[in-house]
């Protein structure tokens, strides 16, 4: 079991209503894709937007098959309207 | 070739623009500037929530990156953060090339990478209907 | 929505660019500038010649077109006649659109336009080997 | 016959080292086409860049076809290099 908090921006943010969610998953080493399936669970309200979102490790945009560790910072980067 | 980038609070109007190296035959600059309507609703403002330091860090790497993709002679990428009013300048990209076409060519990619990559997001700030109107 | 265009003698550096009205979402410009060498040879300026007016008659008539054909907010170009240092701004084209993409496109046909259609010449000035060298 | 000035610029100039070249053309109502052939042979430096140029005939550009009086202001458009 592992927990981790993913932290929220912009109108995922408003969405759920919080700036982070926390997150148990059964496994012990996760993936992000194995977080953004936690995510989807945990925070329906992101269900249209997580598809095209992506996970932040560590300030660093990750891939589905990257490791997530419990001490690391975990952003969900989705929806961005920079520019 | 130098490649730049920062990101201010509140607009970036007045921040001046750098002064080309003498080899450089095309400028290109690109100013963002916020609209009055936001899906048809009048805004008066922008807020800009950045995801600091990520927002800035990329901002520099896609710098980099169009440098060498498009062998460019100076790249200056400038973000707003926070809020910006109607008619001011939240984002600014400053290309200096040999030539017109791939300043050009970088532009539309740096433009187009911003907006899909780096963690920025806009919340328009809209007019506040009676506000003030009630005792 | 405007359209103007304007031959000044010398470089452009230092004219100011145009305040964008509020419901301008992108400024695009491009500046050419001198560059050192022209065909691999060392040169300290460009001599541009117009053919007067037609030459910023023209370019008033290119700034119309790209309005209309672009559907763009507004556009001034500027160019350089007489002499132009290295280092300087001969040329200098200002687009205000509601969006990036018609502002960019623009920008291309414009310049594409001006180099085939519009009666402008430069004449590079080489450094003079050896001048002053003699006795 | 008809007698008429074209006014030369930039690099077309110098190749001739003449502003501008006196015509006599066999025509009385000519055309920019009978111009520029005209000019061909009187102005040989002009052979390789004349193809690719075209007049201003009162400082407006012209088609092959457009007439051509002797009073009108008429300029050999090529080489241009603005920008």
């Amino acid at each position: 079991m592992t927990h981790l908090d993913v932290r929220l921006f912009g109108p995922q943010a408003d969405a759920v209503g919080e700036r982070s969610v926390r997150l148990t998953l059964p496994c012990e080493s996760c993936t992000c894709a194995q977080v953004l399936d936690a995510l989807r669970t945990a925070a329906p309200p992101l269900a249209e937007s997580i598809d095209s979102s992506r996970l932040a490790v560590n300030q660093r945009l990750a891939d589905p098959a990257d490791p997530v560790r419990p001490t690391d910072e975990i952003a969900l980067v989705g929806m961005v309207s920079g520019g | 070739m130098s490649a730049n980038a920062r990101i201010f609070d509140g607009p970036l109007d007045g921040i001046p623009a750098p002064t080309p190296h003498p080899a450089v035959g095309a400028v290109l600059v690109f100013e963002g500037r916020i609209r009055p309507t936001e899906a048809a609703q009048t805004i008066t403002a922008i807020d800009y929530e950045t995801y600091d330091p990520m927002a800035e860090r990329m901002l520099g790497e896609l710098a980099r990156q169009a440098l060498e993709k498009f062998g460019l002679l100076a790249v200056q990428a400038l973000h707003s953060r926070g809020r910006v009013g109607v008619g001011q300048c939240s984002f600014r990209l400053w290309i200096a090339s040999t030539h017109r076409r791939e300043g050009l060519d970088a532009m539309d990619w740096f433009i187009d990478t911003l907006k899909r990559d780096v963690p920025i997001w806009k919340r328009p700030v809209f007019v506040e209907s009676g506000a003030g109107a009630t005792p």
